[in-house]
């Protein structure tokens, strides 16, 4: 009996002790008719040995060995002692810690967490996790509508130049809240946000900027966070922490810091991995901490005074306030959040910088290659951190799947979402991207563009 | 040394030099200044031995199942096999790119499909969606497609959800997200739904309610079939919030019961990793009315066998997509190791053996004179012990006895929920733990009365061999101290740990 | 409960059923009972839940160094990287076979060589064979070496080693398994060799002398050259031991300083773990002479670029094998991947900083009024402090402290070695160990020291927060119990931990 | 600094507190000319990132998906929870356990591992390991030459079925020390031996017997034993601990049992890997405790009466007893114990058990299809535990090479070490073989063959 330990003793023993004849019996409140379904549908169960050697059958199947895909999830470097440390069975398999004296380890360790993410976004506080970067901006937006006691409005505008995947996560959270979204009603230039759209923000709660943006823009996120606040609306920045260790933190944009800051953290050492678990972040004031989603840990004192850490303003979770609950939220990522904590204490800042910078570097060699294939050419001018909008000379789509066949991932194809952008391809370069990678994805596009 | 933060073992200019590109390079002169960063983020400055030892050492000041037996009660603290976790961490798998093409994915979507394909069958409704990313998400995702069921039969007077007063706090506070509003149904005296209340409560208003079977009381809700006519008969839909489906996994399913709409908590039930605090998976089950509504990603087989993704274009009426990619996939594929290694008959003997623990526990407590609240039931995979008689007498609060079972090595039941029931444990010992960890409780519980009926100080100053003793939460509360700053004040150092013997 | 063996926490039919094949196969009828076994084997009967949760607290009551500072003398504790462990634990190097062929090995061939190519050119020597599982194994292969080259030459009259009495003790037990009589040879007041009685041993008899340089003793074999040409010129050999290799590593090299052939332990110089005991890997590297003596397998790299193994066809001279297919590989490759993240600078920082932190700890300790053993000596990357007047005085003895650091978070340096130095303790603090953390070691040594000179009580007494005070260890080899039986007398149960505050 | 955690002012404080202006300032009792070695052959050094990209080349490079090789190391289901707690920092960077009161964890499990490996070979104690099977055999040797006070000779008999590696081995080990070693002069027969051959043996101090053999075959143990004994010898057995759960333990065999069991540990949890770390083992009679090689571990009690363990009969071990240790062996297999331990704790004896029979039933099957391809014969007839010879009609180099390059490796050439028998080939299945992996093998070896 797979991972049951009752031996025939056992069970003749328990169930004599509690009074009954057979385990079925135990049952017998359920009515009759819905006893006993049908599970004919099911396989078999395998051992261990069999899964493992199917696993690892479908697991070769998707390897791929180059990727220059971005647009939201990044292949980074993750050190060896990341998930040996986080995979350990004390952290892996521990609960929310509730009984905060049993779970210090887990606890401090957020502590330490919401230390860094506070540090990094240059905001006072941190949670303990959202569940990725798309639904933190969601719940920031939610967030953002409570706190604006000045905005009589429910009206959130989001960048044009926001994930356009964030957005439709957005939309199907906030839906049925009565909170209106809105597109910065602003051109888009050079792929990147015109300030002066934001003159006529009409009674918005809150504007969402994302920075670097979906196409890997630079925004002037000073201009733009003065002009909202001006408007009265709030500021919900959406940054990849990664880049923060390189660019200016969303608490110092323009004159105030922006409100909230939120994203994914997926790139602070959790895997690709088909798209999760990653994490998502949320900062903010000291302000509007209780306002905050999500768990909260605190540094207090025990009996004797000595130093502990503890889940801290449960007054706004649904399990004590239920209906009335800052968010449904309930388990949140922990485990990524303990990857993350660790990945940031070995990189730490100067670490993290040389990534970035790294990063970037490779980007611009990379777009520099591809861009001297002839009909190859950069959409945008302005800065970028780590991804550029390139125009093929033909349909993306076909192309992807020639550099498929042949090992590589060539980018994200924007006709996917948007039709009339067939041409145009998000590429993207990370640190583990070498000078040879580069030379031979440029070798093969050259080589697919001719052919198509 | 122990407690210190690793900020506090930090040094300027301290490195782990393998961990990034060894190049000092310049920062990059095409990016204008007023976008970059000015200070250097506070992190710590620390060596990988430094890393690995304090993240080690932490770990170890942590309870877990791997550790220690933990029957906290409706969050099903199970063995989390290790297979699973293991081959969920296969290069190929950790590597995948979200957007990379379905060519470069079957392997993935296989496990996916499959899934999909087990959980519909297990839980007898008629497609599954492995997107929503924890349990509350899975309930949103149900509600909102309760919602957008109703919306496109242009029925939009249905503005409540009906929720009964032992719910978990998910469930008002997702129908509230979805833009509902509850309306408590109260609970009778054996642990059932009051069906008078109910009965009352159900109308042209009613857009559904949200159940747990069995409920958070640990009893089974008997009138469910009774109870699903009235509302389908009024209108409304079914909602089942999957927490307890540890309890009757194999045998009974939702479906059955009049079930709309089902989710799964894929970390409960499937055994995925509670991580300390996730990551979940809130997989959704669906009837064939809310098939069309399904949040998006779904994985579809193709005639050939091929896999593929199924977008907007194929599910028009969707709520949506709850997350930038398609939800917790490592989660989604250690639970999917899981039930291929459990199987068919694997999956009847968890909820038979979850609940031939917790029937047994219960005896065992009653017969040791433990107040059990619903005397008359059978417990499901869980139970409530109340100690109400304690507290009136000796001041035996549910909580301290939570906190002296920590010195004794078990992880302390659900205290003070479900609400309605006074100073009360809720007990979920889960299928996998044997007889002699259930009797060493039992027997722990014993001695724990015994030592506060003795002096109830005792009780009163527990824990005593935990990392720290009780702590001040109030403070916690009220002094906010949720970021380490270097200038905050910092307890001194700890001493090298001391005895004079 | 903690200490219960798993044999007690067996039930009878208890299985972890998934771990082996489903069917219960009968025994086959084509095997005569006369081969079959009529009894089941002792083996614990438990689930998998109870061997995960016993074996993650068992490891829990160890030191480590992911755990803690453990500067134990001549044991280079230092950081085992986690990517060593992880990169030769990926699946195509885990699954194949000893007797896969060269075309299917061209993988880990690649490793093996760089790594010969590597240990070759930081010693200073002519080729390498990294088949040695240990460092007495590659004493043995070394001196079984050496007494090959003198039979080669027909050189028969060699019989003794010389040994210095400061050496570990593998160094005359390996002589002996090489057939040679043991000649030891006594240190000067300095900790060098005393060349007078070297000059006195040194003969025809000779076959070779082994040393360890930096000895035993932390200081550095300054007259290594003398000693070299003394006894080449005799005609015998030398070895070096390779242990205190990390404390010269990239400064100077054993075959610049004359040694015909090394051992290197790859688990102390090369950081890979230590294992609770092992595995380590006993690479060797010899000069020209005794080349065609290595024992195999060796990897060599044909013109192509392709990886082979040297067989006896190539190297008929060679003294065998020492293991049944090629030795310690999966240590091989962990100090390879070390090998390659330290690189050329890297190498050369392991002595400089194992050295500095040395030192710094001496000079700390000298300054406190401990007793180091040779004043007037810079440390290696290791040292010995005396207690031979905290003992007379006080009766505060080296193996006291030892416990007591215990309590103090500290694993105790290496206790009565060298034997020639009373009370003492040696002490390796390795360069990956922070400033702090050896401010911290000397803090508690001084106030051990304080408390002993208090009161002798509670040095003796220690360790106290430890799993277990301290052991009698005569009972333990008098009254052998070195397996359990289901009849022995087992300690009555262990009750769950009790605190009355 | 590649794991140096040393800061500027860390090195400039340290070198003042010394007294010395720089780092080599403290080398400078070496002498001159020795100082300062060239190192510019080696490379320079790698991030992470960087090693782990090449590691996972190479070792990609290395994987073959079917493998009916045996000959002393086999391919089993290990399962994941095994490595994922052998790898434990506190296993895994642990040190021999010199301190017993902070190495109880490592110390209790060695305890573990002597009592199961007592238990399966029948014996009264077991050390707590040696390197491998063929170096425990050689101590084995050297340790019944010790304790054999009967006998006067230093002679040894080796069956002429023992592995012909592990006959190499133990020579090179014991060449060194007056022992004669000589084989069984018996005829094969039927790849076992004949036990009428032991009727002479002359003045043996010791005689090795393989169970099952080298062919895989099984040995008559029982009057082999007797006979043995009967001539004064100690016999040793070389056993395959995998095939104990199945198969009759040496301390049983013959009238009296064996005087040492011994062998190959790598089938209990221990990956091929290409050829080690595995773990030697080596039982024994209580009689002969103190003539063990090896570290042992005992069960005391500390100054409170508690139970804890500790290594014991230090006495025996060289750094005690220096050049009159029983071995020179010091650091052993610890880790790879850790490994067995956990693993024969997950499987138990009902599962090594069923392990044992599918890795037997596997072989007949496996047997049975090659042997229907013509010209492919089984060369012995009796019983086998999970590997037999076969003879192929061509020699088996060729077609083996053939078969590699299709993923398969097919067996252990014969030809390899023994000219004359280029033909033979000794094939093994163990319990991850599936009845396809099967059927595909005897495909192409019937076009392998077919083409040769």
């Amino acid at each position: 009996m797979p991972f049951i330990p009752h031996t025939d003793d056992d069970i003749r023993h328990m169930l004599d002790t509690i009074g009954v004849a057979d385990i079925n019996a135990l049952f017998d409140e359920i009515p009759e008719p819905l006893r006993g379904a049908s599970l004919d549908g099911l396989p078999a169960g395998l051992p261990e040995q069999t899964i493992t050697r199917l696993m690892r059958e479908r697991a070769r199947q998707d390897e791929v060995p180059l990727c220059f895909i971005g647009a939201g999830a990044y292949r980074h470097h993750v050190p060896a002692a990341v998930w040996e440390l986080t995979t350990r069975g004390e952290y892996y398999s521990a609960y929310t810690p509730y009984q905060a004296e049993a779970s210090q380890g887990t606890l401090q360790l957020l502590y330490e967490y919401q230390s860094m993410m506070a540090g990094l976004t240059g905001m006072d506080v941190s949670n303990a996790s959202l569940y990725d970067g798309a639904t933190a901006v969601a719940e920031a937006i939610l967030m953002a509508v409570r706190a604006n006691r000045r905005a009589k409005s429910r009206r959130v505008f989001l960048a044009g130049t926001l994930h356009p995947i964030y957005r439709d996560v957005i939309r199907a959270i906030v839906d049925n809240q009565g909170i209106e979204l809105d597109t910065l009603p602003l051109p888009e230039k050079d792929g990147a946000l015109d300030v002066s759209g934001l003159d006529d923000l009409d009674e918005a709660a809150a504007v969402v900027i994302q920075q670097p943006n979906f196409y890997g823009r630079l925004e002037a996120v000073d201009a733009l966070t003065d002009a909202a606040h001006a408007a009265g609306a709030m500021v919900i920045a959406v940054v990849n922490p990664l880049a923060l260790a390189l660019l200016k933190p969303p608490g110092q944009w323009g004159s105030k810091g922006v409100d909230i800051a939120c994203g994914e953290g997926q790139p602070m050492g959790i895997p690709l991995s088909s798209g999760g678990p990653y994490f998502g972040f949320l900062c903010t004031r000291k302000a509007h901490v209780r306002q905050m989603p999500g768990r909260v840990i605190g540094r207090t004192v025990d009996l004797d005074g000595k130093t502990g850490y503890t889940l801290t303003l449960q007054a706004r979770e649904q399990h004590i306030r239920r209906s009335k609950a800052t968010s449904n939220i309930c388990t949140n990522q922990g485990l990524m959040v303990t990857a993350a904590t660790i990945h940031m204490s070995l990189l730490g800042a100067e670490g993290l910088r040389r990534v970035a910078i790294a990063c970037h570097e490779q980007t611009n060699r990379l777009v520099a290659a591809l861009t001297e294939i002839p009909g190859v050419e950069a959409v945008h001018s302005g800065p970028v951190f780590h991804e550029r909008l390139l125009r093929l000379p033909t349909a993306a789509a076909p192309v992807l799947e020639t550099l498929a066949g042949e090992g590589i991932l060539g980018g994200y194809d924007l006709g996917r979402h948007d039709s009339g952008r067939e041409r145009e391809l998000l590429v993207c370069a990370t640190e583990v991207v070498t000078d040879e990678d580069i030379a031979h994805y440029a070798a093969r596009l050259r080589a697919a563009v001719a052919g198509g | 040394r122990e407690d210190k933060l690793i900020f506090e073992q930090s040094s300027p200019g301290r490195r782990a030099t393998v961990q990034a590109p060894a190049a000092d390079l310049a920062t990059p002169g095409d990016i204008p200044a007023e976008h970059l960063r000015s200070d250097a983020p506070l992190m710590p400055e620390v060596s990988e031995l430094q890393v690995v030892r304090h993240y080690t050492r932490l770990s170890q000041r942590n309870f877990s199942i791997d550790t220690h037996f933990y029957p906290l009660g409706s969050c099903t603290m199970k063995y989390n096999p290790r297979a699973s976790n293991r081959l969920a961490m296969l290069p190929g798998f950790l590597d995948r790119h979200p957007w990379g093409p379905a060519s470069h994915g079957q392997g993935y979507m296989a496990c996916v499909w499959e899934l999909q394909e087990m959980l519909a069958e297990v839980t007898g409704l008629d497609g599954c969606s492995l997107t929503p990313m924890a349990g509350a998400q899975g309930e949103f995702a149900g509600v909102a497609m309760i919602r957008a069921y109703h919306r496109s039969r242009n029925d939009d007077a249905r503005t409540e959800i009906l929720v009964p007063d032992a719910a978990h706090g998910t469930n008002p506070a997702t129908a509230v997200m979805c833009g509902y509003t509850v309306r408590e149904i109260p609970t009778d005296s054996d642990g059932d739904v009051d069906m008078e209340a109910l009965r009352e409560a159900v109308g042209p208003k009613t857009a559904g309610i949200m159940l747990t079977n069995p409920s958070t009381l640990g009893v089974f809700e008997r009138r469910i079939k009774e109870m699903a006519d009235l509302v389908h008969g009024a209108g409304g839909l079914l909602y089942y919030d999957g927490a307890n489906l540890n309890a009757i996994l194999g045998k009974a399913r939702p479906g059955d019961m009049g079930f709309d709409v089902i989710h799964i908590n894929l970390h409960k039930t499937f055994s995925t990793p509670h991580g300390g605090g996730g990551p979940g998976a809130g997989a959704i089950g669906v009837g064939k009315r809310l098939l069309p509504f399904m949040p998006l990603p779904v994985v579809e087989r193709a005639e050939d066998g091929s896999y593929q993704w199924l977008t907007e274009k194929e599910r028009p009426q969707t709520i949506g997509r709850l997350s930038a990619f398609m939800g917790n996939a490592g989660v989604i594929l250690r639970a999917y190791v899981y039930a291929r290694m459990l199987g068919r008959e694997g999956m009847i003997r968890v909820s038979e053996f979850a609940t031939l623990n917790a029937n047994y526990v219960m005896t065992r407590l009653r017969e040791e004179g433990f107040q059990v609240w619903f005397r008359n039931r059978r417990a499901s995979h869980e139970f409530i012990i109340s100690f109400r008689r304690e507290a009136k007498e000796y001041g035996i609060t549910a909580m301290d006895v939570a906190k002296r079972l920590l010195d004794y090595g078990y992880h302390a039941p659900t205290t003070y929920f479900p609400l309605l029931v006074p100073e009360c444990l809720l007990i979920e010992p889960t299928e996998t733990e044997t007889r002699e960890e259930l009797d060493g409780f039992v027997e722990a519980m014993v001695a724990i009365r015994k030592e506060g009926m003795e002096n109830i100080d005792t009780l009163k100053g527990a824990p005593y061999t935990m990392p720290v003793r009780r702590l001040d939460e109030v403070r916690a509360a009220k002094e906010l101290d949720l970021v380490w700053h270097p200038a905050a004040p910092v307890e001194s150092d700890a001493q090298p740990k001391r005895s004079n013997g």
